[in-house]
């Protein structure tokens, strides 16, 4: 994808996503959620959108309010009912939003094929239970698996911490969650960062994600 | 040989998270599910100045983790799974969402204390959904935990409101792993749940006669 | 495994290690070679040992050291042939010693596998190529696949830059290679460093290899 | 239209070394193969006080990877795939082996340069194993980067000593990888491999008409 771009605005940042995408954001809960990035694509418009999270919004903001604004056909996600994801819930027992719920390992690892060039995996997670039903399944050295495929995207939405020029980021403590796996999962990778710092101001051996899984960069809250 | 507690009532909440606390290991590396399990790391021997006695794992992203955060030592990028502010301990990790579930899934962590719905005999466990019409599922870490652990450990009361065992031949509610739960810790008695059937270990409030006549599988003593 | 032990000698660290037993052998080249660790199995003796490391010995020491004294029944790794690996070679010809040639790839990501709980996954890496003869294939979105299975270990030895007393390691540049991977990959894992500081003195942000997956740790060269 | 340069000889490793390097966009991600291949980064523009044109993947672990290190530099746990000692220029980043063979599979790596022993008009590769009996098989990255990288540029002489072509209706070595080659740089040749056919796109040394006579297969001017 050649060379990061440090972007002068998020409406910038996030121009082109068409609708129709697949869209990986970041987060858990709260924290690592991309709240800039998301009310850019709000104002940017996209529709149709598959958004593959942790969640499925909380409150009123960020992938709620994107929920609200009808931007969404469909939520992959592992935990979308919280004491707070009325958005989701109005809009799902209404018929209007598609839900694919998926264990949050296999969210993890499926994105991480993605990323990594797997075609699929056996996976020992959801063996019989309902969410393995109408699976391939297999037995391997004596225990069961299921087979999973990966959660590829046309773009990722992320929050990082820091960004140095070239695109290298590091996350801070648990907000750090789903962003690497979704950033070297999609084609294109918009990360919104506190700061951007001088190549060379990270430490090699604490990068966490490598410059070459990002695209855009723009400072945001 | 069952240690009776007839001449009390049943466990509280807190007394049941202090009975769990006592029979983790020293050393274990410990994940403890959101809601109820979250209480046992209150009742953990107390490290002083050493190494934590209990090495305790959050799903989005931490090893070493500390008890909750309160006050200006809320941080919103470091939360526990159920997405509580939590404080970090020295000699912590933080890592991405596929690595902390790699850890959970490919069987690193010694023990990990679930809330259920039911646990049958052999060791299912259903905690994820009620399977009711117009609910809408959740599913988050459990599904991964219930198969990564070594030892599943489930803490819930032992009846329902209306009384009937939670502890079944055959669950009823979709399950969330299949033969995982080693044990069962309830607020009237603790089940060590094997291959060669489920044995009563200790009983509060009950004798383990009368929890012959109210739980509907072969107990040993 | 519970919590990481700091030994007090080499021949300690390496105590217990079972003739027939799979061992993992960090380093690329010389860079991350846990010489000191590779040394103690020799004095300690375990024969019928399948080793998977990268490379198959350089010049007389460290695993042309352990091929000469005729410990390795089998060699599991992707450049056997180097300039100076004359020990292997001639071994290999007499037919002394097996040799399972892996692409590198495929060594690091079936060896991600068994740490991840991983039961096979389908791998886009050497097909049509003879080293893909024999083995499952399938086409996945129209793309060629086969299917690999995880390496799974006894022990794996490997060489870090830093531990703190927990056994949270770091290493240094490009000699963090395999380390990681096979770290989370065997049963046991021993790890050589440079330096044991206390807990809290490491980074827990750039902590690479996360205490759970560490056993022993031995000060060594 | 082939650019012909008859009246001269062909290239000399450095040369097509800089004509390769030439070809390679600004802001590519790169890895340079072992042996010749890394003759290129030489070649490339000089990156002046700004970020480097392009950055070197090397697959031990690391990106950002600059020139060969010498005397005081040399650090022997830094260097690239080829085990010689190399240095880190700022913005680089360290990870483990299955990290960088996830980013190499994955898709990420927009060129890379490889030796070949052989290479087919339909872009299969062979540059691992001469197939020869006796001889000892290694394989290293090479096939992880024949289906990895989006580009894939073989470097190599066109002829053999005995005057055979390297570039063959059908490869009689063992592949590497099926169908992967996009370009083919050789001292007499620059070969642009399409489904559509072999196109010339430069010659030294050599016509296109003699090229013709000389290679068995179907080239486009």
């Amino acid at each position: 994808m050649g060379r990061a771009r440090v972007m002068g605005s998020v409406d910038e940042a996030v121009a082109g996503i068409e609708d129709g995408s697949t869209v990986l954001v970041g987060g858990f809960g709260l924290a690592g959620m991309p709240f800039g990035l998301v009310d850019g694509l709000i104002r940017q418009g996209a529709k149709d959108l598959t958004i593959v999270s942790n969640n499925a919004g909380n409150g009123d903001v960020g992938l709620a309010a994107l929920l609200a604004a009808g931007q969404v056909r469909k939520v992959i996600c592992s935990f979308p009912r919280q004491a707070d994801s009325y958005v989701f819930d109005e809009l799902y027992r209404a018929g209007k939003v598609e839900l694919e719920l998926v264990p949050q390992g296999n969210l993890a690892e499926r994105m991480r094929a993605a990323g990594a060039g797997i075609g699929a995996f056996y996976c020992p997670t959801a063996v019989g239970t309902p969410l393995a039903e109408g699976k391939e399944t297999r037995e391997i050295d004596g225990r069961a698996y299921v087979l999973e495929y990966p959660i590829k995207a046309e773009y990722a939405l992320v929050s990082a911490h820091r960004a140095d020029t070239l695109g290298n980021l590091v996350y801070r403590k648990t907000a750090r969650n789903f962003g690497p796996v979704m950033a070297a999962a999609a084609r294109t990778t918009i990360v919104q960062v506190a700061e951007v710092v001088p190549a060379g101001a990270l430490d090699p051996e604490a990068v966490v994600t490598p410059s070459i899984y990002v695209d855009r960069i723009v400072v945001a809250r | 040989m069952t240690a009776e507690h007839a001449g009390r009532g049943p466990l509280a909440a807190d007394e049941l998270a202090a009975v769990i606390a006592r029979d983790i290991p020293p050393g274990s590396y410990v994940n403890l599910g959101i809601g109820q399990p979250t209480k046992i790391a209150d009742h953990l021997p107390d490290s002083g100045d050493g190494p934590p006695p209990v090495i305790l794992h959050t799903e989005n992203g931490m090893l070493g983790m500390g008890p909750a955060a309160h006050g200006g030592d809320i941080d919103p990028d470091l939360t526990n799974a159920g997405k509580v502010p939590v404080t970090e301990l020295p000699g912590a990790a933080y890592f991405h969402h596929a690595d902390s579930f790699a850890m959970m899934r490919g069987g690193h962590l010694d023990v990990c204390v679930l809330g259920a719905y039911q646990v049958s005999a052999r060791g299912d466990l259903a905690n994820w959904h009620t399977g009711e019409p117009g609910a809408i599922p959740a599913v988050g870490g459990a599904m991964d935990l219930a198969i990564g652990a070594r030892d599943v450990y489930v803490m819930m009361t032992l009846f329902t409101p209306e009384g009937d065992s939670k502890l079944v031949a055959e669950c009823t509610y979709p399950l969330t792993g299949v033969a995982c739960v080693s044990r069962a810790y309830t607020d009237h008695a603790v089940f060590d749940i094997r291959p060669g059937g489920v044995r009563v270990l200790e009983t509060w409030g009950i004798t383990l006669a009368e929890l012959r006549d109210r739980v509907p599988v072969p107990l040993g003593g």
